[in-house]
């Protein structure tokens, strides 16, 4: 273990090293710390700051369970009735929000089985279901270790692992505020939907053995390791980067993956023509995909509000019900805007863009619905609705070929989420968001470039002409997604 | 006898079904199909692009007729498939193939009877 | 603005004044007044009196938090963890409450898909997409304002607005129940529930930039001003009206409005014949319409229950449970009971009636589920259940074309609700049901008659008939639901 | 009655001797009694030993609400603060985890409907709504009585019934610790549940009616017959006999009840070629039943977690997040598992195997999630993946006809989750868990035979040939699930 | 060479596949269709309505025979259609269409080796 | 005038497609049927099983010409639609029918005219 451990330390500080082409150095993650100490606090609500004298902080993401400076004060009165409430109340409720999230991979796998052809709809709800699947065990057994190492204090490393917690979740101790079980319940969502979101992007032509293996290394190790920079307490949390529930963390690294994948893979058969031309592959089932949307709308109601982690006390209670309706504004103006845009470019309300404008505007949030107002959601929002577009129409540009729009969707409203973080939060340092944004954003896209790369010079990538035209689920799966009833 | 086969728009179809039946032509066929031909762009836009020419959503009309009927099947179609006066590019074609014999499955019935 | 709302106050005067043809009067609001007093302690719960004693009263909807009567005491005891739980577990209840009844917009576009042609199923799933979406921007901007003007004690307005609500939230004051940005969530599900239940009755003939018109104008104006009367503590709440979460309010508002939509718009193409035969044209996907309605199903537990806005005391919990058993009782029966008599009347037993038969179950025991005991809850589902048949059969009589039966379950289902509320509740004036009923129901009514009216005048109303018989997926948004796989 | 209840009893009797071939005898019953003393403090919860000295013990299945020892104590503290939050926290909690569990009729819908044929498909969403619905009526009317009678203390009794839950729901006495409403639609979404999993087995050729009436016996007497010799503290109960959320209560009975419904009424036309050949019919439509098995897992995260019945204390809390994440881990070992047997038995990674994998560990955890390890989890699930895929071989084997697999998922992995708890489960006596897993599968097997025998003898029990091969939707309820646009 | 187009009821399509292979018919090409005809009721409620008589699903045959195999083709496909023992309304048609000629893909055989 | 129906695998739609463009057909129709020939197997498993050989998903196309490009038409579809490059079993048939009249609804052209 020590000689894969010095090997990934080495690859994640090479990566880093290329998204940081400016110097950031010393001094400014120097500059960007005080800014963090007084992030926490400085929500936008104003109820907390009496609140706060009185109360222990708010359990936000900054502080993540297992290193929560609060454990010891939280043990003294561990006896009181008060305290085993809260600890109820904090856990149910988590445990609630963590079944929403894992619903949005019913969300992810009908929005992608919708936008595709009926041919491939049985290899891509196999991969839906799957990731989770693979992902459940994968982060069990390594990937909560190397997400939350056990860091205190020391932050130049970039990777690492709690041994503890190799194939095993920490015990109860008794003190912490977060129960470790549904900790590691709510986070392995969270795992599965970063590697969920490549599937969009590859669909139509990855062989399922590929899907299968790319999908265990990013639950495994490419969203552990550079989660732990920020959720596990590491080199950008202390630079005060600020990520809420993972617009960075979870999509654009999801999203950039993705970007890997299609352009390694190429377009499917028939996208681009040869004289050039576009030639969109329309899904074979809009109710499904609006299906998938409206439960990925449900599901952000566990990604984001629960991603305070505890809402016990008023200073939670406040913050967590700002992010709800923050959230839903940033999808209602992503929503409309998307819409509005994409009717007035192209001449009729594309039910296809609403979908995506949505989606945009809930990831564009995601990072900083904590700490911006109501009306900066709906700013947040609409600019997702705008980026959402112009990325895809920049994809058809470079003939990219990304059947549900993961990019644009994930890669490019998550790295905008962050940066409006930066623009928008406050006390938020804008330099350190755009630093942090880079660093997910590249290792997204260079970790899975090297595997699909690297899947590709094996041969065992994308399926022959032949099975592509068939499509994946017979030729992968030797069935089809609706059979007539003859057959 | 002939086997007459009409590819026609798909929102036609009620009104060719009325059209036939004013002229006593009860019984038909119906098969979904999709036309490549000179029309163009009835899938507008997907995900903001406007897929190439490609097949069209039609509708195929199949009726065995007696020699008597050809042409008043042939006129009744033509009269309601048209969209609009003058008719589109898309409308649709009939093609009219001989038959050598009918039979009705309920009663063995064959020839000009079965039909 | 000052001019708009006087001219709405005079329109909001002048249709109420239709509505009520016999003339209620003063006296008649004084009856009620007593009643009303004693509505909140005298629910049905048998523990409810004792525990009544010692806890400030149920933060009912009888009285939403904004204007809650209890902040002061509330406030008094603001430090206390036992507060500070209190809050948080309403709150978090709320939200997740909020979370189901925005599920149900999932629900309903679903069940609409799916009881329709496959034609216009882009359409209606890009119409229930934007009626949340655009509800959501409306209600922020001004629809708020409106449903909980500042009202205290004054209830001759019939319009008004809290200009602190005005693209705005009320920042929470560490004094009230609920935090106003969750009550906020919770409020817009409901006026974007009103908005869509129109969707199903004008389905298939509507252009869609008339249906972004008047959708716009429900969840703005149309359902935040009659909301206001009751919920935002007006006129009618202070007759004593009951509607414990929106029979009337939301349903019978919306599915009168879609009764007017249905009469205005004329019947689809070849929905009647010629010679005056009833053609029924089938949905195009039942399972689509029965996971639709399994949704909503779903979707009423936070409908209901959700809208005692306060769980944690007994009285509370109590009356939340209580609500809860009898949402499901009735929406059982109303299913039996429904299919029983279309079995028995049509020789089949009929999945859409069973399906309309939760729906109208469901409905109507909105209004009343917090002050009916269980067996009355069997018997108002019951009812439901063969109310919406004979509404169903009323509809093809009239020749009026409400494609999924929009103003059967909601319309009168809806008014069924606040009428059986009438008869079975404790301690609820018949007479004041019935007029506040019918209030609502011609408010629903007119105000849509009007604008559907408008938009006909100047062609704006229904498409051409090429474009219905292509189908609006096309005619409207270039698209098809389900291309095939080669196109 | 009391003829009824006496025929019952000596019925119960007759088929629980049959399933004892082995004398069990006193002995052993005291064997098991010192086991399941110590189960409750003993689970595998760290720190519960010292929490419960200073709380009430958990309120955990083994003792369900109405007979709760703990009454009195917890009547003592009423008043209190903290006792009225508890009491709301528990059941909201549990409220939601009803509601969770009630989507799941949407699951099973929605698989049974996507892995049949298409010409089938609105008998199928007929059957789970109707299955629901009457469900609610018949547990409401006798069921809940008899599930839970007043046995405290008397043990030696089959059956029998509490005559304030006729029709009735006893009203809260303001000191249990569950509220008797929220219990009841807990417990009601449980017995729904068992009458659908039988759906499944029997799709494709029973009469509706037949159907309606083998339910409605399910719900008001099978199930709730044989819940009260555990969950209603009867003489397994007694015994010490462990099934924490219905692994054999609910699962294996509905299973092995579906077992006999399958053999009984023989295979679906052409299942079974004349030379003997297998010959499978494939659903119609994946998707829906992926979707199916995603809303499965949501619910099952009510149906596992909320079994518990309280939440709000260290102990509760503590077994209910191991619950959920023990629950999670099984079920993507079972997918995982079944996914690779079957990609390695049959050369092609088979969905539809992947989903019935996920389901098998689903099934498999549930009586047992309360007390083993996260890595039993994985363990048992793995397990139950592979026997998921043995049990449906052996049924081609047999030529019996089980079109979604119910007997494999249901039957066989509820009876291993028993007899899993036996062998994992820390103070928990294998030899019991076996006796009361073979008294479960028995009870289940051989009443609903005597139903389906009684129903074939009256010929009312299956279509005829030309009606199954028309289809159910056409020859049972006279429509189409998809008809074409045109008809 | 002939070229059978038979509309039969879809539930009759496995017994017509069986009673064609005993006449040695293995090859056959099905298409989805709906047929108007005098046939009524198939769809018979919905939302407790009758719709109108309508189009009815149907199954149609496509078998390219040589000359000696047509009158087996059909007698097959009329004894294996009836509904019941004397057939019902809709139980369907068989025509008999002429054909010029015949082309195996894959071989490029033609005429009457390449049925 | 013919009528030339082609059964070809789906995968090879778009190469027929583009190879009839070259012999500039241009206008065809095509129709989703299942074919019950020689071919066996593609579909594998379910549930663990293989169905027995069964209907296996086809694509028709029915193309009207003059007798002048009859010949092109089937070279064009014969060589587009082998797979591989011998083609395999299940690559389909070609029919050739012969054709009394052809109607252009939108203009009432009739004859070679219309085609
Ligand atoms: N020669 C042909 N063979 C087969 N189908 C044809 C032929 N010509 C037209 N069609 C069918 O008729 C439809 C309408 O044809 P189109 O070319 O638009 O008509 P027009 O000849 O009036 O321009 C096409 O989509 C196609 O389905
Ligand atoms: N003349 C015809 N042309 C085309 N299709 C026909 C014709 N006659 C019958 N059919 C087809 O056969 C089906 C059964 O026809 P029907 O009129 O019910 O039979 P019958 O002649 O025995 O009364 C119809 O639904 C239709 O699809
Ligand atoms: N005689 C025939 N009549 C109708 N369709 C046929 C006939 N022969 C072949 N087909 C169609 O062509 C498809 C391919 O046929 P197949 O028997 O596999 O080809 P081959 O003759 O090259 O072995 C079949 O699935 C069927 O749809």
């Amino acid at each position: 273990m020590g000689l894969l451990r010095q090997v990934q330390s080495w690859l994640c500080l090479g990566l880093v090293a290329m998204a940081l082409v400016s110097p950031p150095s010393i001094t400014l993650a120097q500059e960007a710390a005080p800014a963090a100490e007084t992030a926490a606090p400085a929500a936008e609500t104003p109820a907390a700051a009496p609140a706060t004298t009185e109360e222990k902080p708010a359990e936000s993401s900054e502080t993540p369970p297992p290193a929560a400076p609060s454990t010891k004060e939280a043990a003294a009165d561990e006896g009181t009735p008060d305290s085993k409430l809260t600890f109820a109340l904090n856990n149910v409720t988590l445990l609630i929000c963590a079944v929403l999230v894992i619903f949005m991979q019913a969300g992810f796998a009908m929005l992608e089985a919708g936008l595709n052809p009926a041919k491939h709809t049985v290899n891509i709800l196999c991969k839906n279901l799957m990731d989770f699947a693979i992902g459940v065990l994968l982060f069990f057994a390594v990937g909560y270790a190397i997400m939350y190492p056990d860091w205190s204090g020391v932050t130049t490393k970039v990777f690492d692992f709690n041994p503890d917690r190799i194939f095993a979740i920490t015990a109860w101790d008794g003190a912490t505020v977060l129960h470790p079980q549904v900790d590691f319940l709510f986070q392995v969502a969270f795992a599965a939907t970063s590697a969920t979101i490549v599937s969009g992007a590859v669909a139509g032509r990855m062989k399922f053995g590929a899907y299968l293996f790319y999908s265990a290394v990013i639950t495994a190790f490419v969203y552990p390791i550079s989660g732990s920079w920020k959720w596990g307490l590491g080199w950008l949390n202390d630079w005060g980067f600020h990520d809420f529930a993972g617009s960075c963390l979870v999509h654009a690294v999801g999203g950039f993956a993705g970007l890997a994948g299609a352009i390694v893979l190429g377009p499917r058969i028939g996208r681009f023509s040869n004289d050039g031309k576009s030639n969109p592959i329309p899904g074979h089932n809009m109710a499904l995909a609006t299906l998938g949307v409206f439960v990925l709308l449900i599901g952000w109601y566990g990604f984001n509000p629960g991603s305070q982690l505890a809402f016990a006390n008023h200073v939670n209670t406040n913050i967590v019900m700002t992010v709800a309706t923050n959230t839903t504004l940033a999808a209602a103006a992503g929503c409309c805007v998307s819409l509005a845009v994409a009717w007035v470019l192209f001449g009729k309300p594309d039910l296809s863009m609403a979908l995506n404008g949505m989606l945009a505007g809930l990831v564009g949030i995601t990072a900083n619905c904590d700490c911006v107002t109501n009306v900066e959601s709906l700013i947040i929002g609409s600019i997702a609705g705008v980026l959402v577009i112009a990325a895809m129409l920049l994809l058809e540009n470079l003939k990219i070929d990304d059947p549900v729009g993961a990019w644009p969707v994930h890669g490019v409203c998550g790295a905008w989420g962050c940066i409006a973080a930066g623009i928008f939060g406050e006390g938020k340092n804008l330099t350190v968001q755009l630093i942090g944004t880079g660093v997910y954003c590249a290792w997204g896209f260079f970790t899975l470039l090297i595997v699909f790369v690297a899947l590709k010079a094996i041969g065992q990538l994308r399926v022959t002409k032949e099975e592509e035209l068939t499509g994946l689920d017979i030729s992968e799966h030797g069935m089809h997604a609706y059979p007539a009833d003859r057959s | 006898m002939k086997l007459i086969i009409a590819i026609i728009q798909p929102n036609r179809l009620e009104a060719v079904k009325d059209a036939l039946t004013e002229v006593e032509v009860f019984r038909l066929t119906v098969v979904d199909c999709q036309g490549f031909g000179r029309q163009k762009g009835q899938l507008g836009i997907y995900r903001s692009q406007e897929p190439s020419v490609n097949l069209l959503r039609k509708v195929q009309l199949q009726i065995a007729v007696n020699e008597d009927f050809v042409e008043p099947t042939i006129q009744a179609i033509m009269s309601a498939a048209r969209s609009g006066d003058k008719g589109q590019i898309g409308d649709g074609k009939i093609f009219v193939l001989p038959m050598d014999d009918c039979i009705r499955i309920r009663t063995g019935e064959r020839g000009s009877d079965a039909i």
